[in-house]
């Protein structure tokens, strides 16, 4: 890649951050597998979307593989067993989430065998619809590996009503620490290639570009030997820059478009999936194998061995941890845990969370890799920093100063609704205020009022047709009354009789609607 | 020509009519909360002002002094002030019902600014004829806005400030518009009077 | 003094007609903000506001008799439509709001009276006589009602658990 | 594995990294890029210039303590931002002026000028500037009385002892050593009627300014060394071009044009940037994060509009120098500017709507 070249794909986009990315060594410490765990812990919900619903009962045996949540709702994904055991329980486990709050989930009880339940094989997958392999993608409960964990199907074939002609993979890993797809790439090169050549198949794009950062020229050693017999992928190098993963980033670096906001980069044509999700397509389309474990990066000052592990999905981050030679004390002990990367991972209170599907790291760092330090409590010196780093054109200090006043709506019209969270802000803000918890704070409470007036919404068509209904009711016996007072009082009449029958008539009616209003 | 710019710019900006002359202090402190309502009211204003200038110039010339009737001055403006702001207020509320709903009670009150009567006061004081009475109002008018709207953006940084609650609202409101007249101070001798 | 009260009195007339003549153009419709301010409120004129029902509130809020926040079934969502329809901003007491107040039944008291099942104006509750009821949280209104209809005293009303899906950021504490 | 106590009960939001820089730092850059040419003015200026550099800065940082206790809000005395606010007033100040003027333009520049508001970060006007107008305004005449350069060690310079009390103003400023900045006098000489050429000749020429041997005060004096340490600040990247260099061409160019049509009347563009206080405004008042505009585009919009408003007050208006007028007016505007002048948003128009998407072909 010449300079003129390099320098015009760094500028496409202002803004972002250069992080020290302390990849290595934990990126060249070879790929670890890790054997199932005697317990593991599923959750539900692994993905954006709907949660599974789960189709096994506590006792049931099951194998690796097996489905045990079903998809529920059109953007879903199925579960699997990752190890072969017994179900142990189906309940509420502790969410891989700061919240700390619960999750549904099923505990199996592993039986040590981790023998595979059958599954379909495919010798040719180029033979195959393309309708037909995002069925198997479906099927095999792959989500975007990535980290935001989107239902991968959806995005492969239909589901997306635009034509595709570009298949953009995302080998940026942007984020410092991991290295989960450097190491994938380098270790698993063909399968990779071959995963995205059934992509490419699926979704009938007319060429691949695979986007690696260079700060890692061993995987685009790698990838560009496995390309070689494609004519259709290609490998391209771009610059080292935080965000650089993010899709809409990736897609400006790489091809100069923009994706409009509040849309999807398939209206411009334009598919992106993660690597990782590549190898889980091969693996799901050509082998039948579900998504039942994944890579993590274990890294970061506190771990003993940092490295790459494929870890089985519902291992808990503990146990991986303690395969990688547990935590060490030195420099003040562990400061934070995290799942995923720095700049976007998520602070977790307790070991005891589950990996998941979009868990792409587990990150042990000490107080000087967080950058704890002097200078907290400074109020904004509106110095502008945080606006120069933003790599969406925003003016975070503003969006800040109204959330914090409470003025959420007015924060809107700062543009909140296009942040992607990507950290940057806050990274350089040198008063150090956590301007992501504000965005995030303000978005929760704009999605709350939503909720809240599509609540009233329901609550108001209920009371108007209880009301109706009602109504309805009391007409009807009304009517009912009149014509039973009315039938009986010619009754009476042809008979001659009495009136005081036909007004015991009308009490009976009355008393009679009394009792059912 | 030359001369009626100097009118403009020096009855905007270095008389200002809110910041050096102290008129019409009560719109400026309670229609400011928001640029947009502030810019409203700058122009309703404006409207009002100019209207007012020329049917004062008018009334003047052609009732008050050839009948003598001098005393009636104030009676009469405020009579004609009235009725421009009734007639600026039926046209807001008919054009643009947020406007008219986020200014409130100051629309109708534009009758008691009393921008709006020291301008056509000084006009007549002034001994200015026709052309330079309306644009004495105008520009007085400018300049009220230009200060509304300057003063409006402030004060929306304001509400997002942390201000000791011994001065937040209007204390600080007032430390902040004496301020801002102190920066207006730079214009003063620009144009030699 | 002749020449004062006539040219006065002319000025007076002259403007007068000027300005009934621009009212007639100007002319603008009665105050639609009632019904559309009542078209926004749950309508299940549960009175926990203190008005005669959902219409007398919105006429109430109308006329700024009563604050946006005034509804507890509409809760913050409501007051904030509200407030933004009228252009004015509510204090909404910042992060000790619970949140939306749903009813729950303990079943371990309730007899299956149906005393509650009538009451609800949005049907939320299901169970038929004898048997135990159950609370729909989605459809109900939180307006009370049910309360207290209950003979055993086994309704209560409980703000809604906060799910994964709902969980987000407290706002970041204020420094001094 | 006991995880549980082992990590902080309340996790924080990402990021869980930071670039590292703080507050106190960027404000010890721009106290070591005033250094030099506070220095130079010390030298210059002798012992009433140290005193009243220190009572000015005294009066500040007592101010924002006692402010800071009487808010009850924990003391961030130290943070720097207040000693950096009295330093930049007393570089604006007459450097004999009485010890009360600078004690009292601290009280003025963080009470009014900051404390008002809130404390560091929330006021509107650049505090120093708001204590030097209002100074300026109040006391003309303590504020315009310069002095002739002294240097220490000459055998006219006051002794310690002689410039304490000039400066606590016991001891009168003798008539023999007061004079007139370059500004005050072309501008009364003009007022007078007399051709600039022929009062700057008598004034011993516009080319004095940049060494600053000259009246003035404190901070304009040593403009080449504040230009340098304004460079020092770009280099590091405390502050960004945009509001120097508008400044400075706001300044300049309407000067070049002037001094070119009526050289008699309008002081060339070299003088216009060597005297009064431009370069220390460019680089370290008008550049204040608080009180300036955020984006590029504003803050050139800024910049030229300081410069621009600096020279007409100072060609036309009644003051001789119009740096602090025009600051504190365009900090009145930054919120507007700021309105204005806002980034595009990635996959949006500049007016926010969201760009049409465009099919097609990659590349």
């Amino acid at each position: 890649m010449g300079i003129l070249d390099r320098f015009l794909r760094t500028a496409r986009f202002s803004g972002g951050v250069h992080p020290d990315d302390h990849k290595r060594p934990a990126a060249d410490a070879p790929l670890r597998v890790m054997p199932p765990p005697a317990r593991l812990y599923v959750p539900l919900v692994q993905h954006i979307g709907s949660p599974a619903r789960a189709i096994v009962a506590v006792g049931d045996h099951v194998r690796k593989g097996q489905r045990i949540g079903e998809p529920q709702g059109a953007v879903s994904a199925a579960i699997h067993a990752p190890t072969s055991g017994r179900v142990n329980a189906i309940g509420d486990i502790v969410a891989p989430h700061p919240s700390g709050l619960p999750v549904r989930g099923i505990t199996i009880a592993s039986d040590g065998r981790d023998e595979w339940c059958e599954l379909e094989t495919c010798d040719d997958p180029f033979a195959l619809d393309p309708a037909e392999i995002g069925r198997r993608v479906a099927r095999a409960g792959v989500v975007g590996l990535g980290g935001a964990a989107f239902p991968s199907a959806v995005k492969i074939s239909g589901g997306l009503g635009a034509r595709v002609d570009l298949l953009i993979i995302n080998a940026s890993e942007c984020e410092p620490f991991l290295s989960c797809d450097d190491r994938l790439m380098r270790d698993r090169a063909a399968e990779s290639v071959d995963g995205i050549a059934i992509m490419l198949h699926a979704t009938g794009a007319r060429e691949a570009r695979i986007g690696i950062e260079d700060n890692k020229p061993e995987a685009i050693a790698a990838m560009r030997a496995a390309v070689a017999g494609h004519a259709r992928i290609r490998v391209e190098v771009i610059p080292t820059r935080y965000p650089m993963g993010s899709e809409k980033h990736l897609i400006l670096v790489l091809t100069g478009r923009e994706v409009p906001a509040e849309g999807r980069p398939s209206d411009i044509g334009v598919v992106v999936h993660n690597v990782g999700t590549a190898v889980a397509v091969r693996n799901a389309v050509r082998f039948g194998r579900p998504l039942v474990s994944r890579m993590v990066t274990v890294n970061g000052a506190c771990v003993r061995q940092p490295g790459n592990v494929e870890v089985p999905i519902g291992t808990l981050a503990g146990e991986v941890l303690a395969f990688c030679g547990g935590l060490r004390a030195e420099h003040g002990g562990p400061a934070r845990l995290l799942l995923g990367g720095p700049m976007t991972g998520m602070q977790v209170p307790t070991l005891e969370v589950p990996v998941i599907k979009g868990t792409g790291g587990i990150l042990v760092l000490d107080a000087a890799e967080v950058g704890e330090g002097e200078g907290d409590g400074s109020p904004c010196i509106r110095c502008g920093d945080c606006m120069r780093a933003c790599p969406v054109g925003l003016l975070p200090l503003e969006i800040a100063a109204r959330v914090r006043a409470g003025e959420v709506d007015a924060a809107a019209r700062f543009g909140l609704a296009d942040c992607i969270a990507c950290g940057c802000c806050a990274y350089v803000c040198p008063s150090r205020i956590p301007l992501v918890q504000y965005f995030h704070h303000a978005k929760g409470e704009l999605a709350a009022r939503a909720r809240g007036t599509q609540r009233n919404e329901t609550i108001r068509t209920l009371t108007r047709a209880k009301a109706e209904r009602v109504e309805r009711e009391e007409r009807e016996k009304a009517e009912a009354l009149a014509r039973r007072a009315a039938a009986s009082l010619a009754a009476a009449a042809a008979a001659k009789q009495p009136a005081a029958v036909a007004e015991k008539a009308v009490e009976d009616a009355s008393e009679e609607a009394g009792v059912c209003a | 020509m030359n001369e009626y710019l100097l009118l403009l710019l020096s009855t905007a900006l270095i008389n200002n009519v809110v910041l050096v002359k102290f008129l019409g202090l009560c719109p400026t402190m309670g229609v400011s909360k928001s640029v947009d309502a502030a810019l409203g009211m700058g122009l309703a204003t404006t409207f009002v002002i100019t209207l007012a200038a020329a049917a004062s110039w008018m009334l003047e010339h052609w009732l008050l002094a050839p009948f003598d009737l001098g005393f009636l001055r104030i009676l009469s403006f405020i009579l004609v002030i009235a009725a421009a702001v009734q007639f600026t207020e039926m046209a807001i509320r008919k054009t643009s019902p947020a406007l008219y709903e986020s200014l409130g009670i100051y629309l109708p009150l534009i009758t008691t600014n009393c921008a709006v009567l020291g301008v056509a006061l000084l006009n007549v004081q002034q001994g200015y004829g026709f052309v330079k009475s309306v644009l004495f109002g105008f520009g007085s008018a400018l300049g009220f806005t230009i200060v509304l709207l300057i003063f409006a953006g402030l004060r929306e940084r304001l509400a997002l400030a942390s201000v000791p609650a011994a001065f937040s609202g209007a204390p600080a409101a007032f430390i902040t518009i004496s301020l801002l007249s102190l920066a207006f101070m730079g214009f003063s001798g620009l144009i030699p009077a | 003094m002749l020449a004062a009260i006539l040219s006065l009195t002319i000025l007076g007339a002259v403007l007068g007609t000027v300005l009934g003549f621009a009212n007639r153009f100007f002319q603008v419709e009665g105050n639609p903000l009632v019904e559309e301010i009542e078209a926004l409120m749950p309508g299940s004129n549960c009175g926990q506001c203190g008005f005669p029902g959902c219409a007398g509130a919105a006429a109430a809020i109308a006329a700024g008799q009563a604050s946006p926040t005034c509804c507890p079934p509409g809760g913050r969502s409501l007051a904030v439509t509200i407030a933004q329809r009228l252009g004015v901003s509510v204090e909404l007491g910042g992060a000790e709001d619970p949140g939306p107040l749903v009813a729950d039944i303990d079943e371990s008291i309730c007899i299956g009276c149906t005393r509650c099942i009538r009451a609800c104006p949005t049907d939320a509750i299901l169970g038929g006589p004898k048997q135990i009821h159950n609370v729909m949280r989605d459809s109900c209104s939180g307006c009370a009602q049910c309360i207290d209809q209950c003979p055993t005293e086994a309704m209560v009303m409980q703000p809604l658990p906060v799910t994964l899906q709902q969980w987000f950021w407290p706002k970041p504490a204020l420094r001094a | 594995m006991s995880g549980h106590d082992q990590f902080m009960p309340a996790p924080a939001p990402a990021p869980h990294a930071h670039v590292g820089t703080d507050v106190g730092r960027t404000m010890r850059r721009v106290q070591l890029a005033l250094l030099p040419a506070t220095l130079f003015g010390f030298w210059i200026f002798g012992w009433p210039a140290v005193h009243l550099f220190v009572i000015t800065v005294g009066a500040c940082l007592l101010t924002e303590a006692f402010c800071q206790r009487l808010r009850g809000c924990e003391s961030r005395l130290w943070d720097g931002s207040a000693l950096l606010t009295g330093w930049l007033l007393a570089l604006s100040l007459p450097p004999w002026a009485p010890g009360w003027i600078g004690a009292l333009g601290g009280v003025i520049a963080i009470a009014i000028g900051k404390q008002v508001y809130g404390g560091l970060g929330q006021n509107l006007f650049n505090p120093a500037m708001v204590a030097r107008v209002a100074l300026l305004v109040s006391f003309p005449v303590a504020m315009t009385q310069w002095v002739a350069p002294l240097p220490l060690g000459s055998a006219v310079a006051p002794g310690f002892l002689e410039g304490l009390r000039i400066t606590l103003g016991t001891l009168p400023v003798p008539d023999a050593v007061t004079s007139a900045s370059l500004l005050g006098h072309a501008k009364t000489e003009l007022s007078r009627g007399i051709d600039l050429a022929q009062a700057l000749d008598a004034a011993g020429g516009a080319l004095s300014a940049w060494h600053g041997a000259r009246p003035g005060s404190l901070g304009e004096t040593g403009a080449l060394l504040l230009l340098l340490g304004g460079l020092y600040l770009l280099a590091r990247g405390v502050i960004r071009w945009h509001i120097p260099v508008g400044v400075l061409a706001g300044v300049a160019l309407p000067a070049v044009v002037a001094h070119a049509i009526d050289p008699g009347h309008y002081l060339s563009a070299t003088t216009h940037l060597a005297s009064g206080a431009v370069v220390l405004g460019a680089f370290f008042i008008a550049t204040d994060y608080v009180t300036s505009p955020n984006t590029a585009a504003g803050q050139l919009l800024y910049g030229i509009g300081i410069g621009l408003l600096t020279w007409i007050i100072r060609s036309w208006g009644g003051y001789p120098e119009g740096i602090a007028f025009a600051v504190l007016l365009f900090n009145a505007l930054t919120p507007v500017i700021d309105r204005y002048c806002r980034p595009r948003i990635l996959g949006r128009t500049r007016r926010g709507a969201p760009i049409r998407a465009t099919q097609g072909s990659a590349e």
